[in-house]
């Protein structure tokens, strides 16, 4: 982010992530916007590709049921405890989207390699899944190192074309604080753009305190950021508000069906008023 | 508290599977995985703290501070002894499947997704499978995907691999190199015979099948209060159906 | 570390480290164990590796001169201001010691590679450097994901023995604080076996404090901890004290010989009481 | 402070320097470059602040948070725009020498060794050359040791490269078609024939040879104040040598 670049509002996020977008998101445990999740519904926004750091639930489940999505990539779709997530899972049955099914460490590998400007990262293991039959894009080379035979699978890197997430806070520099929920430095390292929404813009600089610069992504990786008071909700924001799961599993019960999910929405998320 | 007796078959795994993790280091738990965690954190209760436990999901139980990437890494070094799998289906070869029935393009019923298992089951060496539900729905012959192998080639790299299966009838020990399953023992008032009726996959069965040990009085005493409280933390709706805590 | 495991001396430690063993080492503006180095001298060490993340100074020059070290590999021997190593250049270019000259961030990939237990990691750059005549490990492949000639060079794993620094804090668990010095976490990582020297150890719990978890190594990947206060002398430790160049440019007019080497050793490092 | 007409050549190579560096997001410099570390504060400071500039051993110009590795990272991510290295020897294809002179295995002379340049010259886009020392010694026509190449075969990754060589004497554009230096203006008091004697590597020499652009009068005063303040915490000694502060 360019030093003292104003603060954006979530539905300027939203207006600078592009139709046909990659975007890469965090589990629903590690920290969601969901309020521009929400904007880029209210925008129809289209033909987006999720990409799950490492897997995708609530956020990916609100942008199918509202058909802006193409493609998801992703080690597993899941709301935790409410189950699974019912306009993605009915999705990806019907065909409707595309789903990359991978596997937690691969998706890791990928944007590593994206950080590292590597076009692939080997990874062991995945040898006789059937994953090797439906991503062509993983290939299995023999390990130029080894005298003996020693297949590896080589994982291509991914380069999202954004990263989207929430945390706690961001300084007046723009530096943004993740604590220990390091995947998002990843993220932010292995993709183009990078757009946060934060509980606050606290008035110091995370990069000179010591307690903290450790954990923070410097604002030299942040295409922008939008202050969202419990952007969390209803997923929370782990060591500031939990989960609400009142709310939850009334959604994965209304959300069984298209319209149970277009009138939830409607009623709860889309008629909010936009920050 | 139920009387001692009377043991849930919850408390049966448990026990089942906590003396596999005696004398070693460092055991992971994955997610959707109380009964596993609650087995871990029994045996670390019983180690007198030396064995570590990492809980995923739970704050008290987890010990990475380098993002989602760590536990795998963690796993690639060495320093993960012990992990846990399930499946929508397990098939005889110890082959696991958490995508789909079906056609994988069309699938018929559609499960969450693979997570780490394609690669942990490689590379942890003590992985033991876990499945409550016991029946040819889901111990089948031949998986539908196998999202991770039971057992690789010869020669190729793969310093883990299955260890158990525990089921609500029933361990099996897995005979990495004859990549098929072992009756170990059946759980109490369950006969050889009644597995083989539920079990939809070929394995064999020794002469004498003992009766799963049950828990130590001690043991199980611990597990209702000082593990029941611990596993709170990260599974409160199966600690409060299990104990009531 | 086990949990509860008692503290160990320094003296301890250079006792666990064996001859012949690889020791990954930080540089010196990044937390030197400067007293197990003397330690390890004292014990007459003999053959080690040593392995700078990714450059070497104070701690290779003194093992070199007291006749500690088989083999160097590093992207760069240096003191910094005070100049070059003189012990370590004259081994060097006597050809006492094996040099096995790199480039920092290959050091850095060899250790991810550890860290993710894959056997290379491939990197960009390098290509038409001389490193590849004196490098016979680090390999030349084409891109297996391209479809046009993309070489590339692959960079072997580096799984040290051993890793050694000196950091400010340890808690009573045994977990370290390394601040932003995220370079010691991937040489814990990437080693078998990891030692650390501390200004203190704080009675509180790190992974449990929001701030600190994020730059804490866990205790599962230390192997031992001493207590060594002004353990990062005479090089400094940041954050806490100033490398003391009048100590360092003192030590480099004497080490520009063996004989003047061994006497200021012996009078300003080795006569000095063991922790 | 001495009179504004008197430039230090170490002021003559920073005016040199920081006009290359206008317009740019992100400029690194590395390990003991006191006047690139100085032309880079000084193009920020002329930048409004819109120019970063990350300079390594400083706690004041540290935007890294990643460890050792994430300058090479963020090199390779193309997030870093501009760079600086040096050489024992430079010679005429841009090839740079850290390592060493004479035979690898017993050499003559050791220098430190590469860091971290057999990396950055292939991707940063803008590396600019620098070496006060202008003479046959350090200006080769062949470096005895190829720490970093300075061009490479048609067809290979190479986003970055050399981009200018700024010497106590003169500059020198890279031309990175033909793989070969040109002469691109002398500094005060210095003529083309004196550099052309100076030199061990053979470059081009255009007609009319311009002489270096003096700084402006404000921005030389803003060099000798802020920046030198600001250069002063990470190079103390040059700062005091250069400008007494």
């Amino acid at each position: 982010m360019m030093p003292d670049a104003a603060p954006l509002t979530v539905t300027d996020i939203a207006a600078r992530i592009a139709d046909g977008a990659s975007i890469a998101l965090p589990p629903d445990y590690s920290g969601c916007a969901m309020t521009v999740v929400a904007a880029l519904i209210r925008r129809h926004a289209r033909n987006l590709q999720l990409i799950g750091v490492p897997s995708l639930g609530l956020q990916a489940d609100w942008l199918v049921g509202a058909g802006c999505v193409a493609i998801l990539e992703s080690a597993a779709l899941t709301l935790g405890e409410p189950g699974m997530p019912p306009r993605a899972i009915a999705a990806v049955k019907a065909g409707d989207i595309e789903m990359r099914d991978a596997t937690c460490p691969a998706i890791h590998a990928g944007l590593q390699a994206a950080e590292k400007g590597i076009p692939f990262m080997p990874l062991r293991g995945i040898l006789g899944s059937d994953l090797l039959k439906v991503r062509p894009d993983w290939q299995v080379i023999d390990n130029p190192l080894s005298t003996m035979r020693d297949p590896i699978v080589i994982i291509p890197a991914i380069r999202p074309d954004v990263a989207l997430f929430h945390a706690r806070h961001a300084d007046r520099n723009g530096n943004v604080w993740i604590g220990v929920r390091r995947e998002l430095m990843l993220m932010a390292h292995a993709a183009r753009e990078t757009y946060v929404t934060v509980e606050d813009i606290v008035d110091t600089d995370f990069l000179r305190d010591e307690d903290r610069a450790g954990s923070t992504i410097p604002a030299l990786y942040i295409s922008g950021i939008a202050k969202a008071a419990r952007g969390g909700d209803p997923v929370g924001l782990a060591g500031a508000y939990p989960a609400d799961h009142t709310v939850l599993a009334d959604y994965v019960r209304a959300a069984q069906t298209q319209a149970g999910f277009d009138d939830w929405m409607a009623a709860r998320v889309l008629e909010t008023v936009p920050a | 508290m139920r009387p001692a007796a009377a043991l849930s078959t919850p408390e049966i795994m448990i026990g089942t599977i906590a003396p596999m993790l005696a004398g070693l280091r460092h055991v992971a738990v994955g997610a959707s995985s109380p009964i596993p965690g609650s087995a871990a954190l029994l045996a670390r209760a019983l180690s007198g703290g030396r064995l570590r436990v990492s809980l995923l999901g739970s704050e008290q139980h987890n010990p990475f501070t380098d993002g989602g990437r760590e536990l795998f890494d963690c796993a690639a070094q060495g320093r993960v002894d012990a992990f846990f799998l399930s499946g929508g289906q397990i098939d005889g070869a110890g082959n696991i499947n958490l995508v789909s029935l079906g056609d994988y393009k069309s699938p018929k019923v559609r499960f969450p997704g693979n997570f780490g298992s394609s690669y942990l089951y490689h590379l942890i060496p003590r992985v033991i499978l876990f499945r409550e539900e016991h029946s040819p729905r889901t111990l089948v012959s031949k998986v539908d995907f196998v999202s991770a192998a039971g057992s690789s080639p010869e020669g190729e790299f793969r310093p883990g691999g299955p260890h158990a299966l525990v089921t609500g009838l029933c361990a099996f020990a897995y005979d990495r190199r004859r990549g098929a399953f072992q009756l170990a023992s059946v759980h109490p008032g369950v006969s050889p015979a009644d597995v083989r009726a539920a079990t939809g996959f070929d394995y064999s069965t020794p002469t004498d099948v003992p009766v799963t040990a049950a828990l130590p009085a001690d043991e199980l005493a611990l597990l209702r209060t000082r593990v029941a409280a611990e596993i709170a933390e990260t599974y409160p709706a199966f600690a409060k159906a299990q104990w009531g805590v």
